[in-house]
């Protein structure tokens, strides 16, 4: 982090280790439509010190940003909250007013909200969303607060911030709305920051580099709390863990107590739930048996050949970008092929060129040993059956208007047989992406992401294909459920011999399933191989830093430099 | 999709095409028409009488001819000249056309004023408050322009007389059928706007803005309604489009000229210059208000393209 | 232990008020309704029925919306002339939304040429003022409840068919229609599972509103002497009959404008919720 | 003549604007339409002025002579006097005028002189001999209506058809200002006015300034804005206001237009009412006294007469009174023309044909919202007996094509006609030939008898003699139901009290201005 002289001076921390914020026995609950309160969080304690991180890990829904919201007194509607201590400073949290809370929020404490992608304004330019919070504050006149801006974003590493600055949050990648995001939270110099996900749904080199923004805050005296559900992200940042599931903290302790020996068996689970290297050809999830899909027989192996043979794939949109750029690769059959590239390199065109939803600019993919780009879609039609997709946004490849039931019916077609069939063939699929049963009746629209990329899966493997294409269909999900997911595709694969293509920005994730890797950038592919020879002896220079940006759990010591 | 001028020429001729010929279905001779419209009488003529209106305006030329002469007319930028007025179409509508303007733009701006106060009282609040916002919103926009006429005037204007009665074209006058024209307009957009409203006021930007210190109020007028305003401006394009129909009855009520009347007028006397060419400028500024709409469509969202 | 008191208005009262709005509504349509199919059942008197004796006589417990110039009884015609207004509502409502879908259809998914045409066609009606319309088909087809219909709808259909236009063209781009076309189904199915009922959602509660509009805007036709023929007493020739009593006997005006309006907030409010009703549960 | 009329005692206040709500705007000043005949009254001056007791009296001619057999008028003109152009007011422009309006310039003025004018022609700048090819008795009263006001020939000459139309030149009290399309006309005082009427109460130029003429077409409106004093008269009061403003201190005018009353007339020639009986029983359903009397509260007169109204010189009240509600009587002579069935409605039927018949009006045009009240009763009674009468409202495009005029579109036919004396008689029931065809003749009777008698009327120069042929004439159409009066067409105005000096001009009934002034 470059910064400025001014910020240098006062970056000199005053009273290291003094505690900023105090939080002792915070209950939360929520007042639901019937009048009665439902508990989310439950007894939570900690102290946010200068300098010092303390990260909040634990599975979707277990309680994480209602406690976060809850520090700057934005728990949500029919919040009760009740803590035996609430302090920020000398400042009584529990009795502010609504004035008051304005006044701290912003100013003495940033926050850096879950949803970084759409927690900008995208109408406003980034440089008066950012501006917002001086303004608020009544700090400076407005050339004053021009200039601030540029240092901010300067100082998040936002590249060319004048240009930046008159942008829109839609104009910037994840990354650089991301790092924007922080520039505005931490744009008052907050004593207190507290940064909820700041790196999911980021390409690891983004991710990386935001880490280590936090890193460099803290080391400027910030107090931090940091949540995440990915222990391997706040192995690096944090000092101190909280372990919560269900509202309720596991496990409190130092980082490296917490991630060398984990005293609670649910902590276990998670840090063994985390696939890499390591994990390669290993169930993640301890329990189950592999469960048999008596749904499916065993293709017969004879004929063998590649499954998709893509040839020199070429994807140009309008506006003369090219998406794509001569492509070729093969899937055999019981093989996983990934492929891997930060946002934008081309992997999800890749999957629809090979699923013959976009038509290619040139090359040709065959599919099954059947002429597929270049057949009619009439003649696609009967094949596609035995292709299965998840696609990258699961929300919006799901008619609004159907139940799940309906989604995997409608799936599953006719050739289930009769009614109760089809229903049973429901309730199998349900189980198989471990989903309640409950989920039937829902609308996707009122799941949680992770629900609705397992009812994304359950729809691609309700046609029981030989092949299923997988866009980032793990990555809303939180290390527990995505072990099952994986655990399941992995059976599935050794059963049936399944193939897969396989997308997704997550290394770990990508080499423990893949036989083989395809790295692309810009639309090329850079390197192709397999995978533990491209994990392990990246010949690419951009597969080296890729790879060389990875953070992963197995060496929790190296934490960040500021103590 | 009328960005291109191609599109506003084709929608033009278009409108002054259909307008043309729908007129020959009205029922009658136009002599005929004329003629009686002169007399204020209703009964068929002979031959002798029309011969000399039939000869004056050329009705005698086969329909085509008619109206190519037309369309060569409105080329040159000839709207015509009226059957009962004697004048050029160009000055009357120039004329009404305008006075309609004025009225359409106060009602709209009354329209934008009421109902971004109710909707940002009222929108995201306690359910019974929303309630009652959406409620409104509901119950003016159903509300007859002529019933509400009458009554602003028989209460402000009479009753209180706080504005004149039958107005001339001072800002004063404009008042009462401004509102006329805007409460239901006010409603109309106000149910679109609230949805919008309530949608935004969820998303998560917003809750960033409150963490940075941001007040409810200043929140809604700042963040959230720019996100809610867009169907409005559609809305407003709408109305600026069809302010010849909507502000007619308004009008009457209120003794103001305006495009409206001279259209029914001119359609009861068959005066097919006026009728077609006031056809031909209200398209013209249905196009027009469409491109500003546009515009302004990109100002409020910079993320829409062409 | 320190209570943090967060304002927490329950939405339980909000809820059941808002449930009873849309009962009341539902059985404020249901008496309409009743009114259409036998007025009889509800009006006290003829609706055409004279009595010069009680000319203009205000609201009383012997006339509860008073009488007419010729002493006609107000509660009667309006009750009479609930089947034409109605009809004259969802007439005209259902024609321009059967008009729009066509021609939106046609315009998002038509073939090149057919496309191109039925956009400019909707456009250019979209330039016509409403109104020229309505002046040339009263005077081609004369005053009465089926212009009335045919006019307003026909003049409302531009604007309905451009929504359905856009509507389709969203959903035939979404995310569902080619998760559809990867399951192998074919066009014909995608378009009449997926992109026509989602086209067709927002439409509900349109086509609710506009019932309202088109007897709001009726009213307007016959301000202009182009409603419906005498002695029919639909509600826009009541309101507009009124007028020349206003000063003295305003109730013949403010009653049946109470009425539309009454029946426009209804069917407004059923068909909102009907619409919620659809984006919550099963799609129809 | 005028000097007589000059007002005694204090000169009344000179100056102001008059701000007057008028009803319906018309496409030009001058013209054949009332509603122009009201304005350009006050633009131009006419040969001859009516007073109040019918008299004749001089304007722009100071006097004048009828030749022995009838048929030459010959007129002596003001001296001096000039249109507001400058031209003078000669004998040469009169015999201009008659021309112009006889080729069409005025229609309806050309209708008046439809078979009886024959040439004018100027003897000496001041003399003005006009020829008819026939006697025509009250031929001097037409020309007091404003459809014979004078105009300039160097403007109608040299001026465009759309200066004429906004701004015709006269020699009258007011000179047209502006005119604000769909809002007012602006009239100012003709300052050098040296011809006023002789029935004018004062000498001299106009007494107010400047008239705000305002077309505001809701009625209630109109009486809102006289209420608040936005507006110092209005035209056309509605019947239900007229008991509330009178008390209110306004003062209230009500001209009964001579000529042809509101009336149904019957088509003679086709339908269920070629049968005489038929049209009587319809007449007869009706108590056409007490509908008019309920929906009109006492403001509308009843007419009875369906030939001339009661204002009208030679009224007959017989004719008037032919028919009484009677519906035994109706019933019967239904039974005796064979409409003896009945079908599901109760309506009559004759051989499985119901008895139904149609009436088409002009809604807004030339009926209103008092008028089609009435339409509605009469609907109703008339269903007592068995008819079944369909209302039918025309547009204005629909009334005006002439379409419904036809003998083949309709059984009945409703409107009336102004006119200054019973010679409307012939406008309306001269027999249409094929040579000269008369499609004015609304209920297609085309009877020599009848037009002999109104010829024979309308050439007798003894009054007491004409008026007993026109009375004969008005029996005729009364005895043989062929049309009905429903009530008289009235000219309303409603008056602040400061306005004084207000005249109904007494040809049609619209505002005088030249005497109007205001009172402190
Ligand atoms: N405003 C609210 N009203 C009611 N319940 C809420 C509200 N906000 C959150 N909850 C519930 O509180 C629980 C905890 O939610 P929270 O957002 O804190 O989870 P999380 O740990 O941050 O999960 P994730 O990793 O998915 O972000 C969830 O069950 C959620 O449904
Ligand atoms: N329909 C389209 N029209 C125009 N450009 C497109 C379209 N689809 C994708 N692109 C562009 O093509 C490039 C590759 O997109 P693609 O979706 O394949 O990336 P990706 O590798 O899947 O990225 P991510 O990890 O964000 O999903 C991007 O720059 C994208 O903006
Ligand atoms: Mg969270
Ligand atoms: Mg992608």
């Amino acid at each position: 982090m470059t910064l400025t002289a001014q910020e240098t001076a006062s970056a000199v921390i005053p009273d290291a280790d003094a505690v900023r914020l105090s939080v002792r026995g915070l209950d939360v609950g929520f007042t639901g439509r019937d009048g009665r309160t439902r508990s989310i969080v439950r007894d939570v304690s900690f102290d946010l010190r200068a300098g010092r991180c303390v990260a909040i890990v634990g599975e979707s829904g277990s309680g994480k940003s209602v406690t976060a919201r809850t520090l700057v007194g934005l728990t949500g509607e029919g919040a009760v909250v009740d803590a035996a201590e609430l302090t920020l400073g000398d400042v009584d949290l529990a009795s502010a007013t609504r004035a008051e809370w304005r006044g701290i929020r912003g100013r003495r404490i940033g926050f850096i909200q879950q949803d970084a992608l759409v927690s900008l304004d995208p109408l406003r330019r980034v440089g008066s969303e950012i501006a917002e919070a001086l303004r608020l504050h009544r700090r400076g006149r407005r050339a004053h607060r021009r200039r601030r801006v540029l240092d901010l974003l300067t100082s998040v590493e936002v590249p060319l911030p004048e240009r930046r600055a008159r942008q829109r949050p839609g104009e910037l990648s994840g990354g650089l709305r991301q790092r924007a995001l922080i520039a505005s939270a931490i744009a008052l110099d907050p004593e207190v920051v507290i940064a909820d996900e700041p790196t999911t749904a980021l390409d690891v080199t983004v991710q990386a580099q935001v880490l280590a923004l936090l890193e460099d805050m803290k080391a400027h005296g910030s107090a931090i709390l940091l949540i995440s559900h990915d222990l391997s992200v706040v192995a690096h940042l944090a000092d101190e863990i909280l372990v919560m599931r269900a509202g309720d903290v596991l496990e409190h302790g130092t980082t490296s107590e917490v991630l060398r020996a984990p005293r609670h068996p649910y902590t276990r689970a998670l840090i063994s739930a985390v696939p890499g290297a390591h994990t390669r050809g290993r169930r993640l999830a301890p329990q189950q048996e592999p469960a048999p899909d008596p749904h499916r027989v065993r293709p017969d192996t004879a004929g063998d050949g590649p499954v998709v043979q893509a040839r020199g794939l070429v994807k140009r949109f309008r506006g003369g970008l090219l998406a794509v750029d001569d492509v070729s690769f093969d899937v055999h059959r019981g093989e996983t092929l990934g492929i891997v590239g930060e946002s934008g390199s081309g992997k999800s065109t890749t999957a629809r060129l090979v699923l013959a939803l976009e038509k290619a600019d040139a090359g040709e993919v065959r599919l099954l040993g059947h002429a597929w780009s270049t057949a009619s879609e009439r003649a696609r039609r009967s094949l596609r059956r035995r292709v299965g997709v998840v696609h990258q946004d699961p929300l919006s490849s799901f008619d609004p208007r159907w139940s799940t039931e309906r989604i995997l019916q409608d799936a599953i077609g006719a050739d289930a047989g009769g009614r109760s069939a089809r229903d049973r063939r429901v309730r199998d699929l349900l189980a198989q992406v471990a989903l309640p049963e409950s989920v039937r009746t829902r609308h996707p629209l009122t799941l949680s992401g992770g629900q609705r990329q397992r009812i994304a899966i359950a729809r691609a493997l309700a046609t029981s294909p030989e092949i299923i294409v997988l866009d980032e269909a793990v990555s809303a999900l939180d290390v527990s459920v995505q072990a099952q997911i994986l655990d399941l595709l992995g059976d599935l694969q050794r059963e049936y011999g399944l193939s897969y293509l396989f997308i997704s920005h997550d290394l770990g994730v990508i080499h423990h399933m893949s036989d083989r890797v395809l790295v692309m950038k810009d639309g090329v592919v850079v390197e192709q191989g397999d995978a533990d020879r491209i994990f392990l002896h990246p010949a690419h220079p951009y597969t080296r830093e890729l790879i060389g940006s990875l953070t992963t759990l197995e060496n929790p010591d190296d934490n960040g430099g500021a103590s | 999709m009328l960005s291109a001028p191609v599109g506003a020429l084709t929608v033009l001729w278009g409108a002054a095409t259909a307008t043309f010929f729908a007129q020959l279905a009205l029922p009658g001779d136009r002599a005929t028409t004329i003629l009686n419209i002169r007399t204020g009488q209703a009964q068929a003529r002979t031959p002798e009488e029309l011969a000399p209106i039939i000869a004056q305006f050329g009705l005698d030329h086969p329909i085509l001819v008619q109206y190519a002469d037309y369309l060569g007319g409105l080329l040159r930028g000839d709207l015509g000249t009226s059957f009962q007025q004697f004048r050029p179409v160009r000055d009357i509508i120039a004329e009404q056309l305008g006075a309609t303007l004025v009225l359409a733009v106060a009602g709209i701006a009354a329209a934008w004023i009421l109902m971004v106060v109710w909707v940002t009282l009222t929108a995201g609040r306690t359910p019974r408050i929303r309630a009652l916002g959406s409620g409104l919103d509901t119950l003016v926009a159903g509300l007859p322009h002529y019933w509400l006429g009458i009554l602003l005037l028989l209460v402000f204007a009479l009753h209180l007389g706080w504005f004149p009665v039958i107005g001339g074209s001072s800002p004063a006058d404009l008042v009462l059928p401004a509102l006329t024209l805007g409460i239901p307009l006010a409603g109309f957009m106000g149910q679109a706007v609230r949805t919008e409203f309530e949608h935004a006021l969820e998303q998560p930007f917003v809750l960033s803005a409150r963490m940075r210190g941001g007040s409810d109020l200043g929140i809604r007028l700042s963040h959230v309604l720019r996100h809610a305003v867009l169907p409005a401006i559609t809305l407003t394009g709408w109305a600026l489009g069809s302010a010849a129909s909507g502000a007619v009855i308004v009008e009457s009520v209120f003794s103001r000229p305006g495009i409206g009347q001279t259209l029914v007028a001119a359609v009861g006397s068959q005066d097919l210059p006026v009728v077609t060419g006031i056809v031909v400028l209200v398209a013209l500024v249905y196009v027009i208000a469409n491109l500003l709409v546009d515009v302004v469509y990109r100002l409020i969202d910079p993320r829409i393209t062409a | 232990m320190t209570a943090l008191a967060h304002p927490s208005p329950t939405r339980t009262a909000g809820r059941i008020r808002l449930r009873t709005g849309t009962a009341l509504s539902a059985g404020v349509l249901a008496l309409f309704a009743l009114a259409a199919l036998a007025p009889a059942l509800l009006a006290p008197r003829e609706p055409t029925a004279q009595d010069f004796e009680h000319a203009l006589q205000p609201p009383s417990r012997l006339f509860w919306f008073g009488t007419d110039e010729v002493g006609r009884d107000l509660f009667s015609r309006i009750v009479h002339g609930t089947r034409e207004s109605l009809l004259i509502g969802v007439g005209a409502a259902g024609l321009a939304l059967l008009l729009a879908l066509l021609l939106g259809s046609l315009a998002a998914l038509g073939g090149r040429l057919v496309a191109g045409l039925a956009s400019r066609l909707i456009d250019v009606l979209l330039a016509l003022p409403l109104l020229l319309f309505a002046l040339l088909l009263v005077a081609i087809l004369g005053p009465s409840a089926t212009t009335l219909v045919i006019s307003v709808g026909v003049s409302s259909a531009p604007g309905y068919a451009r929504m359905v236009r856009g509507q389709i063209l969203s959903a035939k781009n979404a995310g569902y229609v080619e998760a559809a076309r990867a399951l192998g189904h074919s066009r014909a199915r995608i378009v009449g599972r997926h992109i026509l009922p989602n086209a067709m959602r927002p439409l509900v509660a349109l086509f609710t509103m506009s019932i309202g509009q088109s007897i709001v805007w009726a009213s307007g036709m016959s301000f202009l002497g182009l409603g419906v023929a005498p002695p029919s007493s639909e509600w826009g020739a009541l309101l507009d009959a009124g007028r020349a009593h206003l000063l003295q006997a305003g109730w013949l005006t403010f009653i049946p404008g109470l009425v539309i309006l009454v029946l426009a907030l209804a069917a407004t409010t059923v068909g909102r919720a009907i619409q919620e009703h659809l984006e919550k549960g099963e799609g129809a | 003549a005028q000097s007589a009329a000059l007002a005694e005692g204090a000169a009344p206040a000179s100056g102001g604007t008059i701000v007057y709500a008028h009803q319906q705007e018309p496409p030009c000043i001058f013209g054949g339409w009332i509603e122009q005949a009201y304005i350009s009254h006050q633009v131009l001056d006419s040969l001859v002025s009516r007073t109040a007791d019918g008299e004749i009296v001089p304007w722009l001619a100071e006097k004048w002579q009828v030749s022995d057999d009838g048929l030459g008028y010959t007129l002596t003109l003001k001296d001096g006097v000039e249109f507001t152009d400058g031209t003078p007011v000669d004998a040469e422009a009169i015999a201009d005028n008659f021309d112009y309006w006889a080729a069409g310039g005025n229609p309806t003025a050309a209708v008046w002189l439809d078979g009886f004018y024959e040439s004018a022609e100027a003897i000496d700048p001041r003399t003005v001999v006009i020829r008819l090819s026939r006697p025509y008795t009250r031929f001097l009263e037409n020309l007091s209506q404003a459809y014979f006001g004078i105009q300039s020939p160097h403007a109608l000459q040299t001026r465009t058809e759309e200066e004429n139309c906004e701004a015709p030149t006269g020699s009258g009290a007011f000179i047209v200002e502006e005119w604000n399309r769909g809002q007012d006309v602006v009239l100012v005082r003709n300052e050098d006015y040296t011809s006023w009427p002789a029935d004018a109460e004062h000498a001299g130029p106009a007494l107010v300034e400047r008239i705000d003429w305002r077309f505001v077409t809701d009625a209630t409106t109109r009486v809102a804005a006289l209420q608040s004093g936005e507006a110092d008269l209005i035209y056309d009061v509605p019947a239900t206001s007229w008991a509330a403003l009178e008390q209110a201190g306004y003062t209230l005018e009500k001209y009964v237009t001579p000529g042809r009353p509101q009336q149904i007339s019957f088509n003679t020639v086709q339908g269920p009412f070629v049968d005489e009986n038929v049209r009587r029983a319809f007449i007869l359903a009706l108590d056409r006294e007490a509908i008019v009397s309920t929906v009109g509260q006492g403001v509308i007169p009843y007419e009875g007469n369906g030939a001339v109204s009661r204002a009208t010189p030679g009224y007959s009240a017989d004719a008037a009174d032919a028919y009484t509600q009677d519906i035994t009587r109706a019933d019967r002579l239904l039974d005796e023309a064979g409409w003896t069935g009945r079908d599901a409605d109760g309506y009559r039927t004759k051989g499985g044909e119901t008895l139904e018949v149609l009436l088409p009006y002009g809604a807004g045009t030339i009926i209103n919202a008092d008028g089609v009240a009435i339409l509605q009763a009469v609907q109703e009674q008339a269903k007592a007996v068995g008819f079944k009468l369909d209302l039918r409202p025309l547009s204005p495009a629909e009334h005006f094509s002439g379409e419904f005029s036809g003998a083949d579109t309709h059984d009945l036919s409703v409107g009336y006609w102004t006119s200054v004396n019973a010679g409307i008689l012939y406008i309306n029931w001269r027999p249409s030939t094929p040579e000269k065809p008369n499609l004015s003749n609304s209920a297609f009777y085309d009877d020599p008898e009848l037009e002999r008698l109104i010829l024979e009327a309308n050439s007798e120069s003894d009054r007491e003699t004409q008026d007993a042929l026109y009375r004969q004439a008005q029996e005729y159409i009364a005895d043989r139901a062929l049309s009905f009066g429903l009530y008289d067409r009235l000219s309303t105005l409603a008056v602040s009290p400061r306005l004084q000096g207000v005249r109904q001009e007494q040809s049609q009934g619209g505002p005088s201005f030249h005497d109007a002034h205001f009172i402190d």
